[in-house]
């Protein structure tokens, strides 16, 4: 884990609002794991204040790729961002999604933005052989929401689109094509879920494994203070524990472990 | 020329007069490889209380403008294991330990003062102070009425001072009107050095869902945005003359900003939420207080105490 | 669909819950060209003393971390200057005038009110209300007293009562430990709103000069910083359930911090500060809480008011 | 006077931390007269809070230059901002320098930034044809201070220069190069000084204006809230009433009007 500044080298706009941060200087991000996040912050006043955690779409070269929709002011200043201009960055920080094997079978269940870690996560698979252990679900609201697809193509990991207004892949929600594809599913062994997505997705997806018993592996977001486990303002509860904190025993939990939204109908000797 | 940034605040003497703020630096050991732990003035740990606490629910943090909201609750490990686990390498760090602690009740209070100073006993040493937080607007019992009524705070100060014979500093509230008669019956009751301020009571509200952004509704404010009400109470407690040292803590993000409480009449301070923003902060700010006496050409930051003058 | 922004305050009916906040909006001529004037829920005007006043020497103002401190030391024209040289426009204006003042003296007070109320009566009305400013922390004598006593505050608040018919809306001080009792004396006095806040004491020092900021030490904070405490204290007077409207202040930078104080307790809004900021500020806003109200299905601005549900 | 978004086209950098703006979108200010300022704010959070006062070097086709020299937080980012970015503008505001005109004598005194709107007045003076109205003294540290010199000799204005240093021009203040140049002149009217820079430059060319009897007009700086007299914020002691307000009665003020810093030695009817 460094504390280290970065220039942006390019804003590149993928779709409305959706864009990728190339930022220079990243060496010391070189042993990111994908579902691991950086805290990052730009040159502005002390308003925002606060660093914002952002997944990492991919390290190489020094060069780091953080993939942002807009969201409120601070990714709106992002957005904004010209070439040149200078950021703090701490990472990489946080848990990573279990690694891929040649016998696993891990189904990636992304949502808009969230796409961002299991990309990293397929493309990392892909590059160590093992391409078809993992299975790319993919949402978002439209078509036109739908990024870096020309990205999954070339490393050559098989892809499952849906859009909520059908205008591209399934009509419907990520979790719903999941559902689908389990049912028809032949595998030998359930799937292991990647999640991560917006809440309601995260919600929707948990629900889903629990009703099948898969394992499950949700990144978590919510908001974060300091990102190292020191303000205690990342809390989520849990089934072992009271707490546990986002930042450094997540973003990425197993499902068993979470209480809360995540598991309401938890059975009951989860509950402290 | 070199910087003198040594201070003395009563018996104690530190390196320099930047030391982190509790509940802003966990126990240290989060901060290695990020920042020069050796080189802080001294570290104010998590409050502690006589048992461990899990702390309040989720939502506990939000950003406001130049600031944030707390509610955690006190979440700490307790005496015990902050003896166990956390002391040994706090006092191998070679810089100050100042251990914050507060209790629910009166007792609660007196117990965790004695199981502080007996655990620092065990160990040979360790803690330099203790620093009693009378001030935490986020527990419910306890902390709020202690903190606000001079006479009970007064006498809580009194029952601590005599169950430890550490230098007992005690960080007060900024949510009264008058904090120089606060002060004062604290000082009376044998404080050693006045810590000012722990945060401003505030609230957030999300008006889409309609609820409050913290899950207890009121919390903390801290950081920047509060810096001006907490040089105006440092300021105030100072003339007062009260014969303490005073400890400046509130939105310190510079060296210029400590310079601001030196002269207001703190004579050291703690950096607090810029912790998270910057993980290397102190240390920064010591370097920038540094380079801002050296271009005002003074010897030692302690010139800078106290040297306010009419406008 | 359309929003309907109308909203009641007591007997007093606006066009929308936000008005401009007094002394961040001079007399309203000075915004000619910037906004539109006309589409203001009420403007509060530049606080008025039985007599004009100059105010206090410079530095006046200084920017603080999200907020700015002054010490203007209510300058202004008094109130013949006020009846003879600004409500002539003011009238003309069509939106409601909340005609902000205050006195050295409790006599001062009650001179004011009768006097302003007069002028009213003389001109055929144009003061829609007066907000009597209890809690302005710039003059030496009279605001600070006053403002923190609930028994000074409470009998102050009587003879004004009896000085005017007009509405009589009060600003409260936030330098208090218990604002709900404060609000409490100043509503069984007979108070129609309660305006809360006003600014923050607090002080800025510049570390290079060894002076402070403000040629008069200390002065009040205000800007978005301070949104968070204004909130707090906008929420515990409201669940006090005291029975009157409570206009909301503090920090007031966009439509959704509007929402966010109608959903606390508060059934109209003044802007301050950020009318330096951007002087069509107040409309901004206005439009912003329009676009809120829009998006979240709500036909009245003012069925927010009060909804704020536990977390 | 306007409130409007401009857009920044380029980033100039003249010397080190100072550079001009050049802002799109500001046919607004095309009344703007030289002397007068504006209240310019980028978009970033609410920290800096306040827009911060700048005078105008140049006006033109709807393109508005503007001199800074990085002092603080605030021009800090606006040193680091990049062509597309967008401010808010508030402006014409304030009074101006007095006109030139053919039987005029005008000694334009400037120092670092504060030469802004003396070049612009003396560009105006020279394309309206009474370019040897006026003379220009400008200082600065060193030799790299001095900027914009070729402009200067481009709109054929007669120039003196002064630093520090002695690098360039008259080694000293720009004021003692003013006297000097008093002392030299056998001009058979007294010139009139129009000043701008550094507080402690307008006070010793205040000084030098009263010692010589000499007619001046200073453009003060002093905080400044809202800039359109609202405030109250920017009060200076004055002669004839207690305070002026620098944003509606200045910035440039006549120098018999000032009373504080500027005549701290005034005649006894000056005070009040
Ligand atoms: C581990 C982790 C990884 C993330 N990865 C990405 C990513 O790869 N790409 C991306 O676009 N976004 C990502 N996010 C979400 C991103 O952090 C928020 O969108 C961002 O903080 C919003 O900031 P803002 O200033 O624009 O919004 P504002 O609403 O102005 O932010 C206000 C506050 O809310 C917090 N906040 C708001 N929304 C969220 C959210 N959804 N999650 C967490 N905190 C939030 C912010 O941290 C801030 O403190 C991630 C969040 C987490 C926790
Ligand atoms: C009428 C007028 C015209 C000006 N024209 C120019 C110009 O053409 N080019 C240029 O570079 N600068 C000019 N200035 C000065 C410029 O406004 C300040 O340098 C700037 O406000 C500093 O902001 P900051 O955030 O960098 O500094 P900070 O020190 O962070 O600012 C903090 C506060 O101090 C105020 N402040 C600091 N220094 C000054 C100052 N010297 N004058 C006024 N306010 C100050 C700021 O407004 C702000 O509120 C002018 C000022 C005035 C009043
Ligand atoms: C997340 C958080 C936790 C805190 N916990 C404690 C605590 O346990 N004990 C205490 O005395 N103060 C606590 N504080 C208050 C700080 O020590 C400090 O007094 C306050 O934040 C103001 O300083 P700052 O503006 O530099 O943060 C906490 C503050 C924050 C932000
Ligand atoms: C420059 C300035 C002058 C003010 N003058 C007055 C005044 O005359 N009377 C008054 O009641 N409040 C006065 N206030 C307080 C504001 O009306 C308001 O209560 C406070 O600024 C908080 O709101 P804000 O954060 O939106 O500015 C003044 C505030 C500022 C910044
Ligand atoms: S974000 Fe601070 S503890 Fe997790
Ligand atoms: S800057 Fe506000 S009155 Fe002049």
């Amino acid at each position: 884990m460094r504390y280290f500044e970065a220039t942006l080298a390019e804003n590149e706009v993928l779709a409305p609002h959706t864009f990728v941060l190339h930022l220079d200087g990243c060496a010391a991000l070189a042993p990111m794991r994908p579902g691991q996040f950086i805290m990052l912050r730009g040159e502005w006043g002390r308003d925002p204040m606060l660093p914002r955690a952002f997944s990492v779409l991919g390290v190489a070269d020094g060069r780091c790729e953080v993939l942002v929709k807009t969201h409120g002011r601070g990714t709106a200043l992002l957005e904004a961002a010209r070439p040149g201009q200078r950021f703090s960055l701490l990472g990489p920080l946080g848990t990573s999604f279990p690694a891929p094997s040649a016998d696993s079978r891990q189904w990636l269940v992304a949502g808009g933005v969230g796409l961002a870690p299991l990309l990293f996560h397929a493309e990392r698979a892909a590059a160590a052989g093992f391409a078809s252990s993992v299975r790319l679900f993919y949402g978002g609201r439209s078509a036109v929401d739908l990024v870096l697809l020309e990205r999954m193509a070339r490393a050559g990991i098989a892809v499952d689109l849906a859009t909520d207004d059908g205008s591209r892949g399934m009509h419907g929600r990520v979790p719903s094509a999941v559902e689908r594809a389990l049912d028809a599913d032949r595998g030998a062994t359930p799937p292991t879920l990647l999640v991560c997505g917006p809440e309601p997705m995260l919600i929707a997806t948990a629900r889903l494994a629990r009703a099948r018993a898969l394992p499950a592996f949700l990144s978590l977001e919510g908001e974060m203070g300091c990102g190292i486990g020191v303000c205690l303002g990342c809390a989520v509860a849990c089934a072992t524990r009271p707490f546990r904190y986002t930042c450094k025993e997540g973003p990425v939990m197993a499902l068993d472990e979470l209480r809360g939204p995540y598991a309401p109908s938890a059975p009951a000797g989860d509950a402290a | 020329m070199s910087v003198d940034l040594r201070t003395q605040v009563g018996t104690l003497s530190l390196t320099s007069p930047i030391l982190t703020a509790s509940g802003t630096f966990g126990y240290a050991r989060e901060f290695e490889g990020l920042t020069d732990l050796s080189r802080l003035g001294g570290i104010a740990t998590k409050g502690i209380s006589p048992r461990p606490r899990f702390g309040n629910p989720s939502p506990r943090i939000c950003e406001t403008a130049s600031g944030m909201l707390n509610s955690i609750g006190l979440e700490n490990v307790g005496v015990e294991g902050f003896a166990n686990e956390k002391l040994p390498f706090l006092a191998k760090l070679g810089t100050r330990i100042v251990v914050n602690f507060f209790g629910e009740t009166f007792d609660e209070y007196v117990d965790c003062a004695a199981g502080l100073t007996a655990a620092a006993r065990r160990h040979g040493g360790g803690i330099d102070a203790l620093e009693m937080n009378i001030s935490c607007p986020n527990i419910k019992k306890g902390g709020v009425e202690f903190g606000t009524d001079p006479k009970v705070a007064g006498d809580l100060v009194r029952a601590c001072r005599a169950a430890t014979d550490l230098p007992l500093w005690v960080k007060l509230t900024p949510n009264v009107a008058d904090l120089v008669t606060l002060a004062r019956a604290v000082v009376e009751a044998g404080a050693d050095c006045l810590s000012i301020i722990n945060t401003i009571t505030a609230m957030g509200v999300n008006a889409r869902t309609r609820r409050p952004r913290l899950a207890t509704t009121f919390g903390g404010l801290s950081g920047p945005a509060i810096k001006p009400v907490a040089l105006r109470m440092v300021h105030q407690v100072a003339r007062a003359g009260l014969g303490v040292p005073i400890c400046g803590i509130g939105g310190i993000a510079s060296g210029e900003d400590v310079a601001e409480f030196l002269v207001a009449g703190a004579t050291c301070v703690q950096v607090g939420t810029m912790n998270f923003v910057d993980p290397d902060a102190a240390n920064r700010v010591r370097d920038e207080l540094e380079a801002f006496c050296m271009e005002e050409g003074l010897a030692r930051a302690a010139d800078l105490v106290g040297t306010l003058r009419p406008c």
